[in-house]
């Protein structure tokens, strides 16, 4: 029982690892914010869920576990939220999602 | 392992700070500044300071972001000018580098159980917290009890500040500033009428209190006590400034009872000191508080960290309320 | 390994120097206090450094320990109230910052030198 | 295990260093420190488990929390600034 445990847990750990991974990739290699946005976010939280869930099962049931379900359901909660609002900013701002490259019109200004 | 981590992280706060100063944008600064305090509280938690990293934590992921960004509103997003005499300044500051680097080569080996800080009075306080004050965080019972003194000088310190910015910042304002008035545009495109973090917003307000609340009282057994409590109480009640406007928080807490609980605070503190002499101990020795002295020790200690978390949540409140109030941002 | 463990300190010498940097070269009141912060941050980064004990675990008692190493409580107690202090003082250095910008228009120091000598 | 996570999670936070430092617009960098944040948290929490210590899951936890306000202050900045912008275009226009 331990051994399986052990097992769905190293494999949700690594395959959170590479989501968390991919999302970095995809933040710096994407053309324009809003795929940048895309490629962070959505990994984010599934990253968030795949990481958490493997350090659970890791931890059985204890009073950490309550702890990382509450971090999880935070971060499902907060991170979205902050991504919406900042898409809905940037919209607002004038930032339009082109394809291909991002306008230059808003350098740090 | 652990130190390969904890120098690669090390070196990426190297590169967010040079970078932070080197960008002319005061914005990029600020955010660089926030990605250097999660890194940098990263790295306190891989050198075992907890309760360290928790005080990063509540201080810096918010309340340091909100008063520049305040400031920031209040003067200029831009340097105007380029760094004047900066290759001699460079060459200053690298010379003053090479004799700090060089001085690094006689301090005592990281890590070291032998080093000159480790044998002075910490394994005093190691060995004597669970026999005289018995709670297991070592770091409440030093920072409560042990250097009662320090920390009581600390916490007026804060006040002080907080007294400092509400003289500067409640001053008339010169000819230069007039505040703007609330025009209609202006409030219906902020996040107040943005549903989704208005909503988000209010359903973390409670929880981050609750943690607050537990941060405090926790904080004897756990990473904790008044000053993260405190810190983090105060960014609840500016996330709720922040989606539901200043007005509404100064319903709810208005600036009078935050002066009440920065002053409390502080007599809290003092008046359990004095307390201590009144009932034939000195001053901050909370062992006669109680007939048990570990019991009065756990009362004194309870007492000190309330008096603690509210001068904290008070001053930083009444800051943050200062800037708000000049403007709104 | 030695060389790691110096590294702590070379980080808090060149972080020490950037904050410096920041307070001495430039001319942007702002700033000044952003590298004042980087300065502050690197004196923590010196303390908790100091603090460490190999092989050692926060100093919090758990159940289960068995003769535990602890690393020094001593520095953290100190920089744990140094950050609360270090914020509420960095918001008093910016509350200044804003009076200046009222009474002069500028927070860059060599345009508020022009205005004083006029 | 946890060593393939935290590996992970800290070339993350070196790529979103990277994103932040060459922008160019603001939201980028905005958007990478979000991402730092949660890294953060993920950071902390296998941390946690790595040196054996449960109790440091509170850090996670305030992070997890308080992340949020750091963005939402900065992206209301933005706002309230553009419509203040706007607003003293069309004053201008006016006159």
């Amino acid at each position: 029982m331990q051994a399986v445990l052990d097992i769905i847990s190293w494999l949700l750990l690594t395959a959170g690892g590479a989501f968390v991974l991919v999302g970095g990739i995809g933040a710096l290699r994407m053309p324009n914010l809003y795929t940048r946005m895309h490629a962070a976010s959505v990994t984010d939280t599934v990253g968030a869920i795949l990481v958490l869930g493997g350090i659970m099962l890791q931890a059985g049931l204890t009073l950490a576990t309550i702890k990382l379900a509450a971090i999880l359901l935070f971060l499902l909660i907060t991170s979205p939220t902050a991504s919406y609002a900042l898409a809905n900013a940037a919209m607002i701002a004038g930032v339009k999602p082109e394809a291909g490259r991002a306008p230059d019109t808003e350098h740090d200004s | 392992m652990t130190v390969l981590f904890s120098v690669f992280l090390l070196t990426l706060l190297v590169i967010t700070a040079i970078a932070a100063v080197q960008s002319r944008n005061l914005f990029v600064s600020v955010m660089l500044l926030g990605i250097f305090s999660l890194l940098i509280a990263a790295n306190f938690l891989l050198l075992d300071a907890a309760d360290v990293a928790l005080t990063e934590a509540a201080v810096g992921a918010g309340i340091s972001t909100v008063l520049f960004l305040g400031a920031l509103a209040l003067t200029f997003e831009r340097e105007h000018r380029p760094t004047p005499h900066r290759w001699l300044s460079l060459a200053v500051v690298f010379a003053a580098t090479l004799v700090v680097l060089y001085a690094t080569f006689d301090k005592p080996k990281f890590g070291d159980p032998g080093a000159p800080v480790q044998v002075h009075v910490a394994p005093w306080y190691i060995e004597k917290t669970p026999e005289v004050i018995d709670v297991p965080n070592i770091v409440t019972a030093v920072l409560a009890s042990f250097r009662g003194y320090d920390t009581l000088g600390e916490v007026f310190v804060v006040f002080t500040a907080g007294i400092g910015v509400l003289f500067l910042l409640s001053a008339s304002h010169g000819h230069a500033a007039q505040r703007r008035p609330d025009n209609g545009d202006e409030s219906k495109i902020g996040l107040r009428n943005d549903l989704i973090p208005r909503v988000v917003g209010r359903l973390l307000v409670p929880f981050i209190l609750l943690f607050g609340l537990y941060v405090q009282f926790h904080g004897d057994y756990g990473p904790g006590g008044g000053f993260q409590a405190g810190a983090l109480i105060a960014a609840a009640v500016i996330l709720f400034a922040l989606v539901e406007g200043e007005e509404r928080t100064l319903e709810a807490i208005p600036r009078g009872a935050l002066l009440a609980l920065m002053v409390s605070g502080a007599l809290l503190y003092g008046l359990v000191g004095v307390a201590g002499i009144f009932l034939g101990g000195e001053f901050l020795n909370y062992s006669v508080l109680a007939d048990d002295p570990i019991a009065g020790q756990h009362l004194g200690i309870i007492l000190i960290e309330a008096g603690v978390g509210l001068t904290v949540t008070g001053v930083l409140l009444s800051i943050f309320h200062a800037f708000a109030a000049r403007d709104r941002f | 390994m030695e060389l790691l463990g110096i590294y702590h300190y070379w980080v808090f010498a060149v972080l020490l120097m950037i904050g410096f940097y920041a307070v001495v070269a430039k001319v942007n009141l702002v700033k000044k206090l952003i590298g004042l912060s980087l300065f502050q941050s690197a004196v923590f980064l010196l303390y908790i450094t100091m603090g460490k004990v190999s092989g050692g675990t926060a100093p919090i008692f758990l159940k289960d320990m068995i003769d535990p190493v602890f690393s020094n409580p001593l520095p953290q107690v100190l920089i744990l109230t140094a950050i609360v202090v270090g914020i509420s003082t960095t918001a008093l250095g910016l509350g200044i910052v804003v009076r200046i910008k009222e009474e002069y228009g500028t927070i860059e120091e060599n345009e508020i030198q022009e205005i004083d000598r006029r | 295990m946890y060593y393939v996570v935290t590996i992970a999670t800290l070339v993350t936070m070196a790529l979103a260093l990277v994103r932040a430092v060459l922008g160019p617009t603001v939201y980028d960098r905005v958007l990478s420190v979000n991402m730092f944040g949660t890294k953060t948290v993920l950071l902390i929490s296998v941390i946690a488990y790595l040196a054996g210590r449960p109790d440091f899951l509170d850090l996670a936890l305030a992070y997890a929390l308080i992340n949020f306000i750091g963005v939402l202050a900065v992206l209301e900045f933005f706002k309230s600034r553009s419509a203040r912008r706007l607003q003293e275009q069309s004053e201008r226009e006016d006159n």
